[in-house]
């Protein structure tokens, strides 16, 4: 175990599978420009390079590089930059190994960071993760913790299928433990943050501090929070998700995103649809003003969910 | 560069490969007619790009690689593909070479190096500098064929593509198939270049890259230019822009009709939209099939018994084909499900 | 009144906008390529274009002349050839109004078919519609009938935003009673297609007249279902939906897309948080099999939502 | 074509113009250090193109329009812009030009022509021919000027909109800002064109377009280039691919550092990744605003007083700006809301 910094965790993880195969190639826009670059330095041009800024042909170019049996990871930086490839990522990626009958497979790993709520104002804030979740074919990956950060990067580079990879940028700097040598975190496979019986929240990326944060200010109050990050939200857990419900009968579901935007509307009508008789009280989703994001830092804090908010609604679905 | 053209037995192969080209697209043309319904969603022929294709795919060796769009019947013929099982595919069958899930736009056979069709135009031009990138580090001599029409050159990812290829000196030839029409728009309606007189081949010097434009419907030709431009990938010197010019014999596809309106193959655009019938039939009197097998004949390559003979074995090929695709069975539901995921 | 069918009734509509307002331009690929066709021919050269294969250009274009005072309408044809353009549709037309603080508006519409699923295969078949609904700033259009064809049509031109106007390919022959003369058909308020009292169906699209269908078996077995049909999903018009299921207690969600990408996975959210009380049974979704649409008729026919499959949804709500 | 230059009057107006632009860039900068928080978010600064900015807004009508990207403080102050209000706005406030709800990255000020930024590479180039193409509608002889950088050719929608604004003569000038790099990349690491060699102005040959690289350091070079393809888009004969060569004074950003690392400017690229002082320093003595100084203190267009005069009321005005936005309230949190939808 180290203590490192979520952005250095998604690093090792890049480093522990290029170190291992050499059919992983890693690239994108300003990375490797000298040679003195970590992964320039550590592999060789040959797989790692700096690309033009051309979303459209880089995701394109992994595709290809994908079918002729190479694993290309691809450095994006801000998932809205996908928005000028969507067509690569959704209808392209996902679509070859289905319509060739099985005769092809895809491997990449599209690898960027969302939610840049610190002022990056109306474009590049987005959380857009609910385009991806369901598209059959893709699997979505949302790192919260830097041991997740590297073990669901290995496991995307292993992954046979093309995956995204969505990494807080609230996140870049916090600290956590990490498992040394290799270390995997299967897709999949929710994990209960904080265990409690009362109630069930629910949260992603940088909403898994705030809604932990909540849990720790409910538990003051005698109200016990479960609260569970999915990790990755295709494949959805969720079997661990109704688990609890089961035992809580009630939910807080917690997203950055617009509320008809938002991952937690997925898994909240799943919940209504089969947990019905488990439930004690409404499905309550915290997500974000339907708004695009604002410049000024009190706008821009007063549409993106907060803890204050995720305990108002866990007292709501309590009364 | 300077390249031997193609002996007596190889130029036999390429006038076969042609003939079974346009035979089976013949085929699939009258399964309208004779098998109303058994063809669905929207099918592009090849017809009349046949010498660009095998003059392109005469080149090919083992590890190298093909990728194109949805007008995907010629190449995985001439890359020995079995015609039953493409038959199979576009009857969206279970024996079909995708299993039925592909159907017409998207054809793939991964064995003979026909790696993928995107639907999506320009957007599976990217793969094929994705697979030469592939082939430059793995430093075996392949190259990558990527095949798409004039109307893809107006599409972001042509442009973004061919600097990356040419920056990184992929070995990846860029085949456009300029046939003049994108649908019912002309390159000229389009086209910045087209409509200022200038070949399409001229989007090259944008991105430091030599750019060629060749006759299409000749395959000696295509066999030539495709040929110096595969010679200098495979040395390491980068990708080439070839701009092939062609006629498509046949509508863009079996029109866009919505249910209700029999799906079926009207006349080419440029009659039923433009009333230029001249144009068509200028075509039509250059279309490279009769053309190249005159050329055989009068070379003394080939008898015209030989070259009826080529015919009647390919008809009965296709027929064959046709026969095999009509009685194999659907594919099982539950197969919908399967192949998503890896 | 006058019978046409959905596409004659589409035409109408813009031929209605286009007649009586000289900023509004009609354009994309395959159109207008002669001087006989009926746009070019009615309103020049001027105002109706034929543009290259260029989507990002295209929306781009109509974004610009839309800020600089045009009403443009762009011909998209089938939905997924946004995705090349999706940075336009979602990250620039609907920001600039808010990122300049009301100086601009962006009145536009994207004109596009989708569910082509009649062999049209991987790339082709897909209901986008919940990629649209969520961003703040965009307004999405779905007509299911000749009449909302032509009414939805003249609001989505009339309308100051950036509209996404998705009419269905399985609808385009569909026969429909027509008002002559100039109607707008307002956003933002569904249309209860068939009254009920023992539950609430909603569908979009092609799926409206299948769930109508469904209700038409149903009652023989004298089950009485309300059919609602959004017609726009945003704004969405929640409140009729509610009303439905405060009378009936039970909803059957009907949904073209896969699951994690449906429309009605965001409507059963809204549903399960508002309605908690008046609910007598699990909120159920009908949607297409988790899959890229395959080309084979038995199987494509197989993974798409069908009458049998509703009403087998709906006996169980009822049970 | 051939246009008059500049008469002494306008010469004083553009050394004006530049003197704001850098006056105010610095402004920004000192920001980050005399009130560390008060600006968010990315900041990119425009110090090395004034020359570029000034020598092709002279040009300006009423009925003109201009757009950009993120790169954008320096165009509103030419057209006009307050630049009290401008900096409102980069600090947030309800008094900014945006009302606080766009930022640094998107300053706009329609009722001076200045019609939207884009923080997307290249997402802006096609609007601007969106507005050109109501101009070209309306009939009024205005133009569009389409400014963006060298990284922005990168893009698909660079290629697209320059082949529909060629084929349909929109009056747009698409004003490409070469400054070298985009972010920590040079040219020649992104770009074909660059790596052979070539200006990118060939990249208008893709497209039957007119290409021209211009001096972007020298104001009245710019004027006479950029002016002489307004004139031809205000004519009808159609768009012009002006590269203007300019450097950037400061840092591509002010880091894009994750929370918790103060936000500041480092310096250049060249300088702090590559090693390469003396190309910086090279820069800096081709400085744009003290050579124009220069030259119109020898001219005897101005004198070292009057110039001096100038630039001292400029950084009274820049301090106003400063004192004024620091002053002004953050907006209501209700106004994050509004503005959606019209
Ligand atoms: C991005 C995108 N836009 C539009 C279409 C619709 N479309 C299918 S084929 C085609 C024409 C393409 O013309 P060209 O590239 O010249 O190829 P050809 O069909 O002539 O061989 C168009 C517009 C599409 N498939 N993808
Ligand atoms: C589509 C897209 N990809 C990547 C980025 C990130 N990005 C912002 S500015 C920039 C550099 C652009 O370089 P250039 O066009 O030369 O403009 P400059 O900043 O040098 O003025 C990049 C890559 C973006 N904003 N949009
Ligand atoms: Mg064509
Ligand atoms: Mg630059």
């Amino acid at each position: 175990m180290a203590k490192m910094p979520y952005v250095a965790a998604i690093d090792a993880g890049i480093h522990q599978e290029m170190r291992r195969d050499p059919d992983v190639l890693y690239f994108g826009q300003n990375l490797a420009t000298t040679e003195n670059h970590e992964f320039v330095a550590a592999y060789g041009a040959d797989r790692v390079r700096v690309t033009p800024i051309s979303e459209t042909a880089e995701i394109g170019i992994a595709i290809g590089a994908a079918m002729a049996g190479l694993r290309p990871v691809v450095e994006l930086y801000m998932a809205e930059f996908m928005l000028v490839a969507m067509d690569q990522v959704v209808n392209e990626a996902p679509r070859f190994r289905y319509m060739s009958g099985g005769q092809v497979k895809v491997p990449l790993v599209l690898k960027a960071g969302y939610g840049f709520t610190c002022g990056w104002a109306g474009q590049h804030t987005g959380s857009l993760t609910a385009l991806f979740m369901g598209v059959p074919g893709l699997k979505v990956v949302i790192p919260s913790t830097a041991a997740d950060a590297k073990g669901l990067m290995a496991t995307a580079i292993r992954d046979d299928n093309p995956v995204v990879y969505l990494h807080h940028y609230m996140l870049t700097l916090e600290q956590g433990e990490v498992p040394d040598g290799e270390y995997l975190v299967p897709f999949g496979k929710a994990e209960v943050r904080r265990a409690g019986g009362d109630v069930t929240v629910v949260a992603t990326g940088w909403m898994v501090p705030r809604a932990l944060a909540a849990a720790e200010m409910l538990a003051k109050e005698g109200i016990s929070a479960e609260v569970i990050d999915p990790r990755t939200v295709a494949p959805l857990d969720l079997e661990t998700i109704l688990k609890s419900v089961d035992k809580t009968g009630r939910v807080v579901l917690v997203d950055q995103a617009t509320r008809h935007a938002s991952v937690t509307a997925m898994i909240a009508a799943d919940i209504a649809e089969h947990r019905f008789k488990a439930l004690k009280a409404p499905v309550v989703q915290v997500t974000a003003a339907d708004t695009t994001i604002p410049y000024s830092e009190p706008l821009e804090a007063h549409v993106i969910p907060d803890e204050a908010r995720i305990v108002a609604a866990v007292r709501a679905v309590l009364m | 560069m300077s390249l031997q053209p193609p002996n007596a037995e190889r130029q036999i192969w390429m006038f076969t490969q042609m003939v079974r080209i346009r035979t089976f697209e013949e085929r699939v043309k009258r399964t309208f007619i004779d098998h109303p319904g058994v063809i669905r969603g929207h099918t592009h022929l090849a017809d009349g790009a046949e010498a660009s294709i095998v003059g392109s795919l005469s080149h090919f060796r083992e590890g190298d690689a093909a990728l194109a769009t949805y007008r995907c019947h010629g190449y995985p013929l001439a890359l020995g593909s079995d015609p039953k099982a493409m038959m199979a595919e576009i009857y969206g069958r279970a024996d079909g070479l995708c299993k039925g899930l592909g159907g017409s736009m998207h054809l793939t056979d991964v064995k003979r190096g026909f790696l993928g069709t995107s639907g999506i135009v320009g957007a599976g031009i990217p793969h094929a500098a994705g697979a030469a990138w592939s082939a430059q580090i793995r430093r075996k001599g392949n190259v990558v064929l990527s095949f798409f029409g004039d109307g893809a050159s107006k599409q972001g990812a042509f442009h973004e593509t061919l600097n990356i290829a040419s920056l990184w000196k992929l070995p990846v030839v860029f085949v456009m198939e300029n046939n003049g029409y994108n649908v019912v728009t002309t390159t000229a309606q389009e086209d910045a270049s087209a409509a200022a007189g200038e070949p399409l081949a001229v989007k090259a010097k944008a991105h430091a890259m030599p750019g060629v434009t060749v006759d299409g419907t000749d395959p000696l030709a295509v066999y030539q230019t495709v040929g110096e431009a595969i010679e200098r990938a495979r040395a390491g010197q980068g990708p080439t822009l070839v701009e092939s010019k062609v006629y498509r014999l046949s509508a863009h596809g079996n029109i866009i009709a919505p249910p209700g309106v029999p799906l079926h193959y009207p006349e080419h655009e440029a009659i039923t939209v433009f009333g230029k019938r001249e144009e068509y039939e200028a075509a039509l009197r250059g279309d490279p099939v009769p053309r190249f097998r005159g050329a055989l004949v009068q070379n003394g390559i080939l008898t015209a018994a030989k070259a009826d003979e080529i015919s009647s074995r390919v008809a009965s090929e296709m027929q064959e084909a046709v026969t095999f695709a009509l009685n194999s069975p659907f594919p099982k539901v539950e197969s919908a499900l399967k192949y998503n995921f890896a």
